[in-house]
């Protein structure tokens, strides 16, 4: 349990430090800080196991099919990487406590600090590479927030989401990397893993495998060319430099190479790309700090150089390269944290970090100065101190690389050149900042030693710069042999931790190294001024411009594509169906089925071609719009006689009244609108329309011809048996849609339900303008209410409702139904609005449609639950045939108020959408009294 | 079926074509819209009320229960054929549809 | 409650009930009943949409004229026919009529009865519903017109509704 | 009589899918409804084409498959409440941007038709 | 047979209509029925979860007809899960709604209650007509929503929404004739019988049945080339709508996991895996139209709109390939997107509101209130639609990468997929900063302060993402299962077995 | 003989159905189209009754009724359109 709790400790801080928020900072920091004290104490006790050469495992399921497991697993490297977190992470918050002022959000930022502190302890801890990974995705979002702490500065946002971005994209390729990992080698627990290095190499996908890991190490670690996020992740609050920037975060691409060291290297290509990276990262880190002048910055390239000189010891692949490699990580976090704690004081009390600026501390400030001046000795390598003892040991180690020929030559120059940068950069730190002459300008001044505690955590560092400088062995020994040999995956080799080891080659590069630095820096002029002559290149501008071109790009090709025409998104879906469907059986050929065609009769034949004749005339004179919808009802009367010459009354009649209520409605909306439509489409455009549109057309009589040429049998025939003695009726078109397939009807009410209530909130608050006349220009009649008409009207709507009793109550059994009564009810109420006006109408109707529609939903859905009661599924029907005097016997069937159902949301429906646009025009508003008579 | 039914299913057939399609042919023919106005109000629905009268004795005489409905459509088409004449009248009138130049007196304003 | 158990419109609760026997199948115990209860429901729920009906209708002379209109309409449809067939140019005019009857229903009566009379329709009733315009086919003459539509069909209906 | 029928319904398929393609609300309608009409006939054919043989128990020796017929009644409703629905909306469109188009800002006018505006404007 | 697997379809239906009749009450009246009926429904659809877990199969013959004649409701995993996802997303867009955004419209209630029907409707039928319906009933409410609130943003990207749609209807039905054609059938299980029997030259029309309705499950799920008329809907919408049309997508999803695998699975003989090769590119150039269209996006609601295209890219790939796996992923990533997606669109409206004339757009503008609030809930919902750890759209990813095979498609997958999570990235971390970070002087006019039912609904929708995670284990193992159960038909056809139900105290002649 | 009287009558009937669309197409007024298909209602109603003569069932008279009396709302509100504009006020 003590692992996960490691894990967990900072996560459950991060919940509760704000709640200290009340106490003040003090009891944040202090709040902040248990977690981290807890862990240490709860690791102690591993480390009898450890240093026996153990590793401690603890392993809770969590997401099997995914390989994903709560694996923790604690050895020698882990345990390394866990105390450097630990240990800079209670200095920074000691460190933090004094550099963030009053007004700043303290308690956000140790949240985050904690969560990041977290996640970092979770990628050490893991034995689980899935769940690494989470840890690791987790430490680049909150160092993105850690970074952007300051929202309100510009460079600090964009710097968050420079180094999110690369961060973030590593680890996604990392995770690519990982996931074939795993699929190599069928588990993702880090044992299984560690364990299958020779089946990984040998593997075909090893390679791919190996970059895309190694994608997430060097982005997370600022290798070239992917180092440029971490110089302006400096944006961020020094103690979030000195934690995440230099001594951790930065961290996890080293700690990813070194904890799959025995699975992944040892191979030409593990050594030739993370080699030649940590290479080209080593020199030019070096080189670029030289010529920074902002502190921070100087430190950041610094960092880049180191990260590349761990990578490139551990590319190297010899297993003393591989101890030189974790050794430098201790001292590079150490005097690297340090320094960035001292370069954070120094802005803290001066207001800046432009060296050309600051000049001369050592007088205002000698206690930091001196604090400072050890730790960059150490960064530079100065003997005595712990940088020099790594760096003695990669010089060594550059000595040793097989390479044919010159090539062999390469990395010893490249180290001392490096060397010799270091070392410049470095007596440019002490030099430049603590002498150098008076300060310039300075934001503050004069400057001053910060708070006493302030300079604790830097105090702590460079003591154990000194102490690992001049007795490694007694200081680091244990824990560096316990971390090397965990990273080869077997004990380390003999290595001796000694100041000096003699006058060997490697010292002679540092002493060359030591000297030409000092030279160089004293020729630090000709450099700046070669410097020069290369445009800087600001990374963050360069990323925003990128990013915006993408952006306006991305803006610029959506537009392009989703242009809001319905024309072409219409056009896309014909394209997809004709590409999908007529297409492919264009390709398998065409058939008439076994059947072949039935003899033609000329009547129908005439129809046939008076509907095609009409349909053709719509489309061509679609643009005088009334006529074109005279042309249109002229189709649906055909369509209508369709049915009656293929043997379906029913459809006939519903499709009778149905037509004659869309033209009612498409005349009430062609009111409002144009008569006419122009013609905004190019000749081009209505040919390639005219081809699709035929495509299309050839496509669906194919598929027609096919079809109705060829035999079948369906499950209709049940329904034909089973209508009388099931259903209780005899028209089974009928008994289907309110008995077999009852709850299609019931969602087909439903439907036309929720249209007429959303026609009627959506023409709610809407306003028309009426043309004053019709597309002729002429005026409108003044006569709204012809004589003839309402006379006629008025006998009409009893004999209608009289029909419509008459439709409905056969319709069981006969062509007919609720349905089509409900139609005819309508129409002959719509005729009342036609003659007489919606107010007058209005007037006479008692009740409001959306009850009609309300009670006619009730009465379907009531119906159909009556069953439940009798144990039956809903919808189940019931009919009995009853005898009574002088009526004689009649059917009763319960499918008859479903069906009155039915009829009543039909008129609720149908009047609701009809009123709701008639009620837009102005005279239904205005009270006339046209209706004297 | 009795043959004096099927004379008179017949005639009643072909008068009610023949009516329908003169109805028609009026429509197609006739020279300005009032005139042709004529021609479906009357002919074409006589035309319809014959062939629904021989539907009637047809249905009857062939042994089914002796059934009117035809007579209500007929019905029906005779107490709306006039309003939907005098509705499209209105409509043209209002419209300005040009009359055939021997026209005497004149349509009225809408 | 109890008064509105009455039959606001007797006559069309009559004419209901006749047309329901001729929709149902047969005249059987069934449909009487139902006939019955359609032709009090109806009117219960439409007398509101028929406020104008005439006071004093003597219903029983409608068979007749409805009889001299059937037989007119197909004797003359004839002669619209004969004229359509001809090649003859016809001679339509508009004309105005004067109407005496003044109740809608009456005038619409009468305008349907014009229009359905082969060779004049009714085109326009005036805002007064004191004129009828009239567009005839073939006239001879006005007044010709005139007459024969009062003669004919307008005294009928005026004995009818007054 | 199959081939006529299914000449019928790739007519109305062929007509609906040019007047959809149109760049006004109305024709876009219309096209729809003459595409229902097509796809009602359509799925009306599959129960196959059958002369004088109502699905009425009682009235023809064979009968017409009944579900085709069952599921067109549906559909025929359902298109009448979305065409419905269709037109209120594009009444709603015509008040909101005063004008019928169906396209949205990237409208695509031809010459003729900014002429016309202009002169309309005039 | 037990009555429950009508309930989610009967408690909205009767919850609407009382909103119907009961139009003129008081605004409080009514909103505590609409939520009272969405909770009995949540409640309805947890059961029938439960119902569905121990892997067996329940249908409900309507009338008591034996299937195929009848329609029946079919419960299985895979509807349960649906039904669960969609109750819970729409009781908290619900709760949201009442905190205001239904005002103005008396019918909002009513229309969202019959959404809900329609989709339960859609979740559960094992009828390929009633599915019509179904979709039907869903649109035309979802229409209604769409228009619901002021502004005349709406109506265009509305027509469009509504006319593709009228069209993806015809195809519906065009689609539907062809396989009963055939096969004179409805019932899916019945057609999964008899689909495999069919040869010779009914292949065709089976086949373009089979495509046709591809492409309107297609349209619905918005697809490229299909997805256009998307984003600027779900953009315009009220945000409880936007959110809840977060579903609406997926029941395009729903609907071809639902058929394809039963109907043209493996065993389909000629027709096996019918379209599915069309399918996986497509879904691979949707999730790459979507990151593209999130990038260029201007405001929140659009990027989020974009965001539900990806998601459908991400969820067809996989099922494309239709494996156990795949399928397995894809569901595990719908229960998160869909409730992810939904609460950005929520925390974008509240953004939206409190930032004046600014709104949604990304660009600066004053400080808001609620800031730290705001940027909270919309970093949690960032962080899970881009799919990065630790939230549950990282572990539907990760489903997702790990159940393609190594091969080609395995390489087009993770490459577009990575691609894609990893411009999401820039493209939320750039709005993000945008939006809450970067703010120019001056004050907001003040807004109304946000209402305590909007933020909770907010947070729980948002942090959903959270409990997915925390529960990961047992959703995974049920999607695993529901897989399974998809993948193998035979269960699903055996419903056609079910013996109907005689209820022990029949009434022998009354009732037939 | 009925049967060639019925087809006689049929041919009568949709030759005036031929005429009715010329008079549709040909216009050239709105009120002339509207009465051509006002006609053409008529018509429709008269072959669905020798349908059913032809057929020997009555099915389809309930069609030719609402052919009757939905041809007519429809013509009334064809020409209340070009008259008013506005169908219902
Ligand atoms: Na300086
Ligand atoms: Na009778």
């Amino acid at each position: 349990m003590s692992l996960p709790l490691v894990v967990l400790l900072p996560f459950l801080g991060a919940i509760a430090a704000p709640l200290f928020a009340q106490g003040g900072r003090t009891a944040i920091a202090i709040a902040s800080s248990v977690p981290a004290l807890i862990a240490l104490a709860a690791l102690f006790p591993h480390w009898s196991v450890l240093s026996a050469g153990g590793t401690v495992l603890e392993s809770y399921e969590w997401l099997p099919a995914l390989g994903l497991s709560f694996s923790f697993r604690l050895d020698g490297l882990a345990l390394l990487f866990a105390l450097l977190i630990l240990v800079i992470g209670l200095l920074v918050i000691l460190y933090a406590h004094y550099y963030l002022e009053a007004k700043e959000n303290v308690a956000k930022f140790y949240a985050l600090l904690l969560c990041f502190k977290g996640s970092m302890l979770g990628i050490v801890l893991s034995g689980n590479l899935l769940l690494m990974l989470i840890f690791w995705e987790l430490t680049s979002l909150t160092s993105f927030l850690l970074i952007s702490f300051w929202t309100h500065k510009q460079d600090a946002r964009r710097g968050a989401r420079l180094a999110l971005t690369v961060t973030g994209g590593g680890g996604l390729a990392l995770l690519a990397g990982i996931l074939l990992i795993g699929n190599i080698v069928g588990s993702f627990e880090l044992e299984d893993v560690l364990a299958a290095g020779d089946q990984i190499k040998a593997h075909a996908l090893y390679p791919v495998a190996l970059t895309l890991v190694l994608l997430g190490a060097f982005t997370k670690s600022a290798q070239f060319p992917f180092h440029f996020w971490l110089p302006h992740a400096m944006q961020a609050p020094t103690p979030v430099s000195a934690y995440l920037h230099s001594a951790t975060m930065v961290k996890a691409g080293i700690f990813l190479m070194a904890r799959l060291y025995p699975a992944l290297a040892g191979t030409e290509q593990w050594f030739y790309m993370v080699s030649f990276t940590g290479l080209v990262t080593l020199l030019f880190g070096a080189y670029v700090a030289m010529f920074k002048h902002d502190l921070k910055g100087l430190l950041a390239y610094s960092t880049v150089s180191h990260l590349g000189l761990i990578t490139l010891l551990l590319g190297m692949g010899t297993q003393l390269a591989t101890v030189a490699a974790v050794f430098h990580v201790i001292n590079h976090a150490i005097f690297k944290a340090s320094l960035f704690m001292a370069a954070g004081i120094i802005e803290h009390e001066t207001g800046t970090r432009d060296m050309r600026r600051i000049n001369g501390l050592w007088r205002y400030m000698p206690h930091t100065a001196t604090l400072a001046m050890v730790a960059a000795a150490s960064m530079g390598g100065v003997p005595l101190l712990n940088g020099f003892l790594s760096k003695e040991m990669f010089f060594a180690e550059s000595l040793q690389l097989n390479l044919p020929g010159l090539w062999s030559w390469v990395p010893p120059i490249v180290a001392t050149l490096a060397g010799i940068f270091a070392i410049a950069y470095s007596a440019r730190f002490i030099h430049d900042v603590f002498f150098n002459g008076k300060p310039v300008d300075l934001p503050i001044f004069p400057p001053h030693e910060p708070p006493r505690y302030m300079k604790i955590p830097v105090e702590i560092l460079v003591f154990a710069c000194i102490m690992v400088g001049i007795f490694p062995t007694f200081s680091v020994g244990p824990l560096l042999y316990s971390a090397a040999s965990a990273t080869l995956g077997f004990d380390a080799p003999d290595y001796q931790l000694a100041v000096i080891h003699g006058l060997n080659l490697p010292l002679l590069m540092s002493f060359l190294a030591l000297f030409g630095g000092l030279l160089m820096y004293s020729q630090r002029q000709r450099f700046f001024d070669f410097h020069a002559r290369f445009p800087e290149i600001d990374e963050k501008a360069v990323f925003e411009t990128v990013i915006s071109k993408f952006v306006n790009l991305a803006h610029r090709f959506t537009k392009q594509v989703e242009n809001g025409s319905l024309q072409r998104y219409a056009m896309l879906l014909v394209l997809s169906v004709i590409a999908v469907v007529v297409l492919p059986i264009a390709d398998n050929g065409f058939h008439i089925g076994e059947n072949g065609l039935s003899t033609i009769d000329w009547p129908t034949a005439i129809a046939a071609g008076v509907l095609m004749i009409s349909a053709l005339a719509t489309v061509l004179w679609h643009r005088e719009r009334f006529y074109a919808l005279v042309l249109l009802s002229v189709v649906g009367l055909i369509v209508s006689l369709a049915f009656a010459r293929f043997s379906a009354p029913d459809l006939a009649m519903t499709q009778l009244s149905v037509e004659v209520v869309t033209i009612v409605l498409l005349m009430l909306a062609l009111y409002y609108m144009p008569s006419w439509t122009p013609v905004e489409s190019s000749k081009a455009q209505r040919i390639r329309d005219a081809l699709i549109a035929l495509a299309a057309g050839t496509g669906m009589t194919l598929i027609t011809l096919a079809m109705l040429t060829q035999p079948f049998s369906s499950i209709s025939e049940f329904f034909l048996e089973n209508s009388k003695s099931g259903g209780g009726g005899t028209n089974v078109v009928n008994v289907i849609l309110v008995d077999f397939r009852g709850f299609d009807t019931l969602g087909e009410i439903t439907v036309l339900a929720i249209a007429a209530l959303g026609i009627y909130s959506m023409l709610k608050n809407t306003a028309l303008t009426p043309p004053p006349g019709d597309g002729l220009g002429h005026a409108w009649t003044r006569d709204h209410y012809p004589l003839m008409l309402r006379q006629i009207a008025r006998p009409m709507l009893p004999l209608a409702l009289m029909v419509s009793a008459y439709i409905f109550l056969r319709g069981h059994n006969l062509p007919g139904g609720g349905f089509i009564a409900g139609l005819i009810t309508s129409v002959a109420l719509i005729l009342q609005y036609i003659a007489s006006g919606m107010i007058w109408t209005q007037e006479r109707i008692p009740f409001r449609y959306h009850n009609i529609i309300g009670l006619g939903l009730l009465f379907a859905t009531i119906t159909g639950t009556g069953s439940l009661a009798f144990g039956y599924p809903f919808l189940t029907s019931t009919f009995g045939y009853i005898t009574w005097p002088v009526v004689g016997k009649f059917e009763v069937a319960s499918a008859m108020v479903f069906d009155l159902g039915v009829y009543l949301a039909v008129i609720g429906a149908t009047l609701l959408a009809l009123v709701s646009i008639g009620r837009l025009s102005p005279h239904s508003a205005i009270k006339s009294n046209q209706e004297s008579v | 079926m009795n043959p004096f039914a099927e004379y008179a299913i017949s005639a009643l057939l072909l008068f009610g074509g023949a009516f329908t399609l003169v109805g028609a042919i009026g429509l197609a023919r006739l020279p300005d819209f009032y005139t042709r106005l004529h021609g479906p109000t009357k002919a074409t629905t006589v035309g319809v009320g014959a062939i629904m009268l021989s539907s009637v004795i047809y249905f009857s005489a062939s042994g089914e229960s002796i059934d009117i409905s035809e007579i209500l459509i007929t019905v029906f088409l005779l107490m709306t054929a006039p309003v939907s004449a005098n509705m499209l009248a209105k409509a043209a009138m209002h419209i300005g549809v040009k009359t055939v130049d021997n026209t005497e007196g004149h349509p009225w304003e809408q | 409650m109890l008064d509105r158990l009455n039959f606001p419109q007797p006559g069309l609760s009559l004419t209901l009930f006749v047309i329901w026997q001729i929709l149902s199948e047969g005249v059987s115990g069934g449909s009487i009943v139902l006939g019955l209860i359609l032709a009090w429901l109806i009117p219960q729920l439409t007398h509101g949409f028929w406020p104008e009906r005439p006071a004093v209708v003597k219903i029983w002379r409608m068979p007749i004229y409805v009889m001299r209109v059937l037989k007119d309409i197909v004797v003359a449809s004839c002669s619209v026919a004969w004229l359509i067939l001809s090649l003859r140019t016809p001679r339509p005019a508009f004309i105005n009529y004067p109407l005496k009857l003044e109740h809608p229903l009456a005038i619409s009566i009468l305008a349907s009865t014009i229009s359905l009379t082969p060779g004049t329709v009714s085109a326009d009733i005036s805002d007064d519903n004191k004129t009828l315009l009239i567009h005839a086919l073939d006239a001879a003459s006005d007044q010709e017109v005139i007459d024969a539509i009062h003669n004919r069909y307008e005294k009928p209906l005026m004995e009818m509704f007054q | 009589m199959e081939l006529l029928f299914a000449l019928v319904i790739g007519t109305l398929t062929a007509s609906g899918i040019y007047l959809l393609l149109r760049a006004r609300t109305f024709p876009v309608i219309m096209g729809l409804t003459l595409l229902s009409y097509g796809v009602n006939l359509f799925l009306f054919a599959t129960g196959r084409l059958a002369t004088g043989q109502q699905p009425v128990i009682g009235t023809a020796a064979t009968y017409a498959d009944p579900l085709p017929q069952a599921l067109v009644l549906t559909a025929i409703v359902i298109g009448f409440a979305m065409t419905a629905f269709l037109v209120v909306l594009s009444l709603r469109s015509l008040a909101d941007n005063q004008d019928d188009h169906v396209n949205g800002e990237g409208r695509e006018m031809s010459a003729s038709s900014k002429q016309e505006r202009e002169v309309a404007s005039k | 047979m037990t009555h429950w697997l009508i309930a989610p379809i009967l408690i909205p239906l009767l919850g609407g209509i009382l909103q119907v009749l009961m139009g003129y009450a008081p605004i409080s009246l009514r909103r505590t029925l609409a939520l009272t009926t969405t909770v009995l429904m949540l409640a309805s659809a947890i059961v029938l979860l439960v119902f569905a877990s121990d892997g067996s199969y329940r249908i409900y013959a309507f009338g008591n007809w034996q299937p195929p004649f009848g329609i029946v409701l079919v419960l299985d995993r895979l509807a349960g899960l649906m039904l669960a996802i969609t109750a819970i997303l729409a009781l908290l867009c619900h709760i949201y709604a009442t905190g205001g955004a239904d005002k103005g419209n008396r019918q909002f209630h009513a229309l969202f209650l019959f959404q809900l029907m329609g989709l339960n409707i859609a979740f559960l039928t094992g009828d390929l007509f009633n599915l019509f319906v179904a979709f039907e009933v869903l649109l035309i409410a979802s229409y209604g929503l769409l228009m619901h609130g002021g502004g005349t943003v709406r109506t265009i990207p509305g027509l469009h929404y509504v006319a593709l749609n009228l069209v993806g209807s015809a195809l519906f039905l065009i689609g539907v004739g062809m396989i009963y054609s055939v096969t004179g059938t409805l019932n899916m299980a019945d057609l999964a019988v008899k689909v495999p029997q069919v040869s010779g030259s009914d292949l065709n029309l089976v086949k373009a049945g089979g495509m046709m309705l591809l492409v309107v499950f297609g349209l619905k799920a918005a697809v490229l080339p299909l997805c256009f008329w998307l984003p600027k809907a779900y953009a315009s919408a009220t945000a409880p709508v936007a959110a809840l049309f977060a579903v609406m997508t997926k029941v395009g999803i729903y609907a071809i996991m639902r058929i394809y695998p039963l109907i043209f699975g493996d065993g389909a003989g000629e027709l096996a895996n019918l379209g599915m090769d069309w399918l996986f590119p497509i879904a691979l150039i949707t999730l790459s139209m979507g990151v593209i269209g999130a990038l260029g996006a201007d405001n929140l609601k659009t990027l989020v709109a974009w965001q539900v295209i990806i998601s459908v890219g991400t969820l067809l790939a996989p099922i494309a390939l239709g494996s156990v796996a795949g399928l397995s992923a894809a569901l595990f990533y719908l229960v998160s997107t869909t409730w992810t997606v939904a609460g950005l669109f929520l925390v974008s409206e509240l953004v939206a509101s409190q930032r004046g004339t600014a709104a949604d757009r990304i660009v600066t503008a004053p400080k808001m209130r609620h800031r730290t609030f705001l940027s909270v809930l919309f970093l949690i919902g960032a962080v899970s639609a881009a799919g990065i750890p630790p939230l549950s759209g990282f572990f539907g990813k990760l489903l997702i990468l790990q159940s393609v095979e190594p091969g080609v498609e395995m390489a087009w997958l993770w490459g577009v997929l990575l691609t894609g999570s990893f411009l999401m990235l820039i493209t939320y971390s750039r709005a993000g900063s945008i939006v809450f970070w970067w703010t120019v002087d001056g004050d907001q006019e003040a807004p109304e302060p946000i209402n305590s039912r909007i933020s909770i609904a907010t947070v729980i929708l948002t942090c959903l993402t959270v409990l997915i995670v925390v529960l990961a284990y047992p959703i995974s193992d049920y999607t695993r299962a529901t897989a399974e159960q998809l993948h193998d038909n035979r269960g699903y056809i055996n419903i056609l077995q079910t013996p109907m139900h005689v209820p022990p105290n029949s009434l022998g002649e009354e009732i037939h | 003989m009925i049967t060639i009287a019925l087809y006689l009558t049929i041919a009568m009937v949709t030759l005036a159905a031929l005429l009715n669309v010329y008079r549709l197409i040909k216009g050239p007024d709105e009120p002339d189209r509207v009465l051509a298909i006002d006609t053409l209602n008529v018509n429709a109603i008269a072959l669905i009754i020798l349908l059913g003569i032809t057929l020997g069932t009555r099915m389809y008279l309930e069609s030719a009724l609402l052919i009757a009396v939905m041809g007519f709302v429809s013509t009334v509100a064809m020409a209340k359109y070009l008259k008013r504009g506005s169908v219902i006020e």
